[in-house]
């Protein structure tokens, strides 16, 4: 149980894929403009992360070593298409707001990084944890990061307002500047509370 | 040798397995997704139209109220009254903006000159600023406006006219955009493919 | 006095023994210092040492753009001087929390970023917005480096810039009117806002020209400390001949406005403004004499300096001319600050030849 | 006086010319090493009695110079005393052993002298030797007794340093009572060393009344441009003779260059032509706290004794053995006098407590900026004292050190690369042109240590090991090592 429980917060904390690897940074300067965006994005890379690794930890050991690559490519690209279809049927506006960011899942470094590191070679329910530790990680940075930036920049939560009618949004924070800004803040709180140890 | 073909052989039922997975969910979901769109189109159709609907009551409306023509590769919605009068004319405008393409919807009288309504169906522009666009206050201005001689887009506070309406303030090249794609759009439909002679075909039904 | 001294002494002393006071030694240390110099004396050689300190150094510049001060007040009321208090309690508790988490020194930098901050604001700026943006430009400016000496950018534009991007209504277009005549600002607080334009935004938008004593009296609208060019001419001469700064960046960076300005005006007559009226409108004065010339993000070598103030004058001219901004000084100075190291290393590169490593 | 645009000079108010007086003190303290060389054993015992002038202490077959005795009188006994590198300042660990004797109050008396214009070269460097004047230069005056590492063949350019640039340091010399003295002198060196081009070089202001120096064509006399030189004899070298390869390190007497003091010729005057050997030093006494004088004391007088009225003083001020920007703090009052002084600056302590001091106009203030009223009034006295002046603060970058630096580098560069052990980039910047000058470390407002970084750089140079002389103690005592070979990164082995 503890071992299933370093597995996760490993993930979500001090091996943070934003935080500390400084994976996915692409999406995560990209959409977190709104917490709307970052949670679906979350929710996404969520599903499309466990469900791959799942997938890999069964398969890992039978396929071999030469096209492992291609085969979890195919693995992820069909979850991540699956996703795709799904918002856009579904959630017709989210779909809109992320654009092409769900598509850009196929080439996010966290999830072909936990399935070669780690599912291809765990059981199925270690890959599932790490997978679910990571993919929350992800999650928790970037609603981290989109509070603070729809908060600052909107003036609103979830679309709500929240700062009072009076409030000047503060554009920065909806642009890329601001994306770089917060992320570079956030990661230093997150490097403060759990200092990285020099090697 | 026999490595090789287990290697294909695992490609090869991955892809399969994959493919027939998308393939049924996409073959599910088509329908789905096709009628998302169309009623995106539909909605800002009747939005700018003024016509009220409901969720539920969208695609009849649309049915019983606009007619779709495509004239010269533009597609263009008549909105006709009970007595078989036309009442509208709606078509996309497009343009470049500050930041990206945006398009959007106008709505005329049938005389071409006077304004209905405006919906913004895509843009780029900076959020906060530009994008300040898709806002309804901006949007409501240009109901009743003309279009002729040309639509002006100029800062809050200026005199009043029938042309004018006030632009976003920061945003002075999106409201400029703006200008420009609704006035070249406008008179591109009226001089080239609505002509007064086209036009007469299509006033009573 | 120097009973003052030693109370200030024994409360540091006091402090430090106390278990929670002990935090804040460093800041009634650093007030004493500041009090009262306390001679050392210098313990290998030379054992001859010149007056100059930072202390004084920083202090110079302050009194350069004194009269730029007042006259910001003549012009806008006693909100300037307000905005500049604010300046200085917003960035200065950002300044010593940062000094304090770090158990560092203060050190005597922020004087200047302090009061040239908001001097670079619009008149009307909302004080909340003076507050967010030095404390901005303290930390993300300055703090994130390693404090003084070691940032890259100029922490007093990087608080502009950062207003200027996230309150593009509030930083360009609420633009007030100068009062003149008699004590005009003098006797009043603050100055009835009425939106009007700044002499490059007019010409960005229609292309007219403001007269050039207006500008060079500084009655037109502008930044606070920006506006009278006589003044903060004024100010540029007293530090250069002071060598506080190199005359080689404000000469350089003039002269190259000046230079491709008048290039411009006849390949591009509609963009590029006449070379009289850039140098005299908007910041590029108080941009070249007290911003271009920060020792610590411009270059250090001679001919290094001669390159920053070229480009700077290029980058400007152009921002002015071709985008969507009309004052484009603070977008080239922290641009340039960026260069600043690369120009250092080309012109050692130049005098001494690459770096050898004999074991890579 | 402007050296890099510094009015260094403004610091001295008085403008008298320095006296020349004598000190004759009741005992002297001999240390049995003074220069370059290795220290030697005494040949005399306690209760011997000695003759100004006698050798007391002489090896020929390790590299060193005769040691005399400086007044007459009895040796009072031979003590271990500590030892200090006499261009570092540094203290060594290593002590040598010096003769304590009790003069006799009487008058010295010449042995003698020599027709100077018969003698064979080498028989005036035997003088040299004998006088012992040989552990002058930075590395001794070459001659076939072992004095020096090199032969008196590998001298190519003697000069004779007679520029004057640090405030409170004057000329050794009279250059009018004493000017036929010190001609003969030059003469000397230049008949001794018949193969060398004689240098003399002095400051613009003093060279007017020195033209018939020039008569000779073995001695050429030059002038230093007071804005453009340091009265570094490495830097006189590069600028006035042209010597090239001295930016990759080394001694001078490598590049073929012996750098001699200004008080050499007439030493070699005395020993030479009136027979008494270098037994008596002269060395200047300047500074705020002190008198403006030349003082002619016996080697071994204890420096309280040498500058005597201002001794008592000392617990006020700061005394400096050497000039202000380059010399080395003296604590104790009791070391003696050595061949090598030059000059004694005293300094003021800075004062304890200044209200506000960084608001004052600053009217006694001399600096290198103008931000001091002092810049306005030129006539006023200007205060000079051995205070920072200020708190130790990061690098600005504002770039004064660069722009005073006489020999273009960038000590603020060397400074940072060097705290951050950028081995490959300090080596890039080139710290063994520096002739520590010390005017970096003067002007610097954040009062950053760069001229001893810079220092502390250049010794880890590769080959620049034996910039400043190493001693290395053995059985025979101090021996100056001399390191050949590169010891920095070129020639490590993996």
């Amino acid at each position: 149980m503890n071992k299933t429980k370093d597995l996760f917060m490993a993930g979500l904390w001090e091996d943070n894929p934003v935080f500390r690897q400084m994976l996915g940074l692409c999406i995560t300067l990209a959409i977190t403009n709104k917490v709307a965006n970052g949670v679906t994005m979350g929710v996404a890379v969520f599903f499309v992360l466990t469900a791959s690794s799942f997938v890999v930890s069964l398969i890992g050991d039978t396929v071999p070593r030469r096209v492992r690559i291609p085969v979890f490519m195919l693995v992820i690209a069909t979850f991540v298409t699956l996703v795709y279809i799904f918002l856009q049927a579904f959630f017709m506006p989210l779909s809109q707001a992320l654009g092409a960011y769900v598509g850009l899942i196929i080439t996010n470094c966290i999830i072909l990084g936990r399935l070669e590191s780690f599912s291809s070679e765990n059981s199925p329910w270690d890959s599932l944890v790490d997978a679910a530790g990571v993919a929350t990680g992800f999650a928790f940075a970037l609603i981290a990061m989109s509070v603070v930036r729809e908060l600052l920049g909107f003036g609103t939560l979830f679309g709500i307002q929240v700062m009072g009618p009076s409030w000047t949004p503060w554009v920065s924070m909806i642009l890329a500047p601001g994306g770089f800004l917060v992320l570079g803040l956030l990661i230093w709180v997150q490097r403060a509370i759990s200092p990285v140890e020099e090697e | 040798m026999k490595e090789e073909i287990w290697m294909v052989a695992i490609l090869v039922l991955v892809a399969t397995i994959s493919a027939g997975l998308l393939g049924f969910v996409n073959v599910t979901t088509r329908p789905i997704i096709k009628k998302n769109e169309v009623r995106k189109l539909r909605e800002s159709v009747l939005e700018s139209l003024k016509v009220d609907y409901t969720a539920d009551n969208l695609e009849d409306k649309f049915e019983s109220e606009i007619k779709t023509k495509k004239l010269d590769g533009k597609e263009i919605f008549f909105r006709y009254n009970d007595s078989g009068e036309l009442s509208a004319v709606a078509f996309k405008v497009t343009g470049s903006g500050f930041q990206g393409p945006i398009s959007g919807l106008i709505s005329l009288k049938p005389d071409l000159k006077k304004i209905i309504g405006l919906e913004m169906l895509s843009q780029q522009e900076t959020p906060g600023l530009g994008a300040r666009i898709t806002e309804e206050w901006f949007l409501n201005q240009f109901k009743g406006k003309e279009v002729e001689p040309r639509l002006l887009i100029v800062k809050s506070g200026a005199e009043e006219a029938n042309n004018k309406v006030d632009a976003i303030t920061g945003a002075t090249r999106t409201s400029k955009a703006i200008q420009g794609l609704i006035n070249d759009d406008v008179k591109h439909v009226r001089n080239d493919i609505l002509t007064d002679k086209v036009m007469e075909g299509y006033l009573n039904e | 006095m120097n009973k003052l001294d030693e109370l200030m002494s024994d409360v540091a002393d006091y402090t430090k023994g106390h278990p929670y006071l002990q935090h804040i030694t460093e800041v009634v240390e650093t007030v004493r210092a500041i009090v009262f110099h306390h001679g050392e004396a210098a313990s290998e050689s030379p054992f001859l040492r010149d007056y100059i300190e930072i202390k004084r150094y920083m202090f110079a510049v302050v009194l350069a753009v004194l009269p730029a001060t007042f006259a910001a007040i003549y012009f806008y009321g006693w909100r300037a001087l307000a905005m500049i208090a604010i300046s200085y309690v917003a960035g200065g508790i950002a300044e010593v929390t940062f000094t304090l988490v770090r158990k560092e020194e203060i050190t005597e930098g922020f004087l200047v970023t302090g009061i040239l901050f908001p001097l670079i604001l619009p008149p009307s700026t909302p004080y909340w917005m003076v507050a967010v943006g030095i404390i901005v430009g303290v930390i993300l400016g300055k703090e994130v480096f390693g404090g003084t000496g070691y940032n890259i950018f100029n922490p007093a534009l990087v608080g502009r810039v950062f207003l200027t991007i996230s309150f593009p209504v509030a930083m360009s277009s609420r633009w007030v009117p100068p009062l003149t005549g008699g004590w005009a600002g003098f006797t009043q607080y603050s100055v009835d806002t009425i939106t009007t334009a700044t002499p490059l935004g007019v010409f960005a938008n229609s292309g007219t020209l403001a007269p050039l004593r207006e500008l060079f009296l500084g009655t037109i609208p502008g930044c606070l400390g920006e506006s009278s060019a006589l003044l903060v001419i004024a100010g540029g001469i007293f530090l250069m001949l002071a060598k506080i700064v190199d005359w080689r960046i404000p000469v350089a960076y003039l002269g190259s406005v000046f230079l491709f300005s008048t290039l411009g005006m006849f390949l591009w007559p509609n963009q590029v403004a006449p070379p009289l009226f850039q140098l005299l409108a908007g910041g590029l004065l108080f941009g070249a004499m007290f911003m271009a010339t920060d020792p610590v993000s411009s270059p250090t070598t001679k001919e290094g300096r001669w390159v920053y103030g070229v480009f700077l004058g290029v980058m400007t001219v152009s921002i002015r001319a071709f985008s969507g901004y009309p004052e484009g000084v603070q977008f080239s100075i922290l641009l340039m600050n960026m260069f600043a190291p690369l120009m250092d290393e080309m012109v050692m590169t130049f005098r001494y030849g690459p770096v050898q490593k004999p074991y890579k | 006086m402007k050296t890099f645009g510094l009015d260094l000079q403004k610091y001295e108010t008085e403008k008298e010319p320095a006296r020349l007086i004598s000190r004759n003190p009741s005992d002297v303290i001999i240390p049995l090493k003074g220069g370059f060389g290795s220290a030697l054993s005494p040949a005399v015992e306690v209760g011997d009695e000695v003759e100004a002038g006698e050798i007391i202490a002489r090896n020929d077959n390790s590299i060193s110079t005769p040691i005399h005795a400086s007044v007459s009188g009895e040796v009072k006994g031979i003590e271990e005393m500590d030892y200090f590198h006499e261009e570092t300042g540094e203290e060594l660990e290593a002590s040598v052993r010096a003769v304590r004797i009790s003069s006799r109050q009487e008058k010295d008396t010449g042995g003698g002298g020599v027709e100077w214009k018969k003698e064979k070269p080498k028989n005036l460097r035997e003088l040299l030797y004998l006088g012992g004047l040989t552990s002058f230069g930075q590395t001794g005056i070459p001659t076939e007794f072992n004095s020096s590492f090199s032969g008196p063949d590998d001298v190519e350019d003697i000069l004779v340093n007679g520029v004057v640039t640090e405030p409170f340091v004057h000329h050794l010399i009279d250059y009018e009572s004493e000017l036929s003295s010190f001609k003969t002198g030059l003469q000397i060196l230049a008949r001794a060393f018949s193969n060398s081009q004689i240098h003399f070089i002095l400051d613009e202001e003093t060279l007017d009344d020195l033209v018939d120096l020039t008569s000779s064509q073995r001695i050429k006399v030059h002038s230093a441009p007071n804005e453009a030189q340091m009265s570094r004899s490495k830097l006189l070298a590069r600028e006035v003779l042209g010597v090239d390869g001295l930016d990759e390190g080394g001694y001078l007497l490598e590049h073929g260059v012996l750098a001699l003091s200004e008080v050499v010729p007439l030493m070699t005057y005395r020993t030479v032509v009136e027979g008494v050997p270098f037994i008596r030093n002269r060395f200047s006494l300047g500074g705020p706290l002190a008198e403006n004088l030349i003082i002619e004391a016996p080697i071994g007088t204890t420096l309280g004794q040498g500058i005597s009225s201002s001794a008592e003083e000392s617990d006020r001020g700061v005394t400096i053995a050497g000039g202000p920007l380059t010399g080395q703090k003296m604590e104790d009052m009791k070391r003696p006098i050595g061949k090598e002084l030059r000059a004694i600056t005293q300094l003021e302590k800075p004062e304890e407590s200044e209200f506000l001091s960084w608001l004052q106009t600053g009217l006694t203030k001399n600096s290198y900026t103008n931000a001091f009223f002092s810049a306005l009034v030129p006539g006023k006295e200007k205060k000079a004292d051995a205070g920072l002046h200020g708190e130790k603060r990061p690098c600005v970058y504002c770039g004064y050190c660069s722009d005073v630096c006489p020999v273009d580098i960038l000590p603020y560069q060397i400074y940072q690369t060097h705290s951050h052990e950028m081995v490959d980039e300090v080596n890039r910047l080139q710290p063994q042109r520096c002739v520590d000058c010390g005017l970096c470390s003067y002007v610097c407002p954040s009062k950053l240590p760069l001229s001893s970084t810079v220092r502390e750089a250049k010794q880890e140079q590769p080959g620049e090991a034996n910039n400043y002389v190493e001693y290395e103690e053995t059985e025979e005592g101090l021996v100056p090592v001399v390191i050949e070979s590169d010891q920095g990164r070129g020639e490590e082995v993996e």
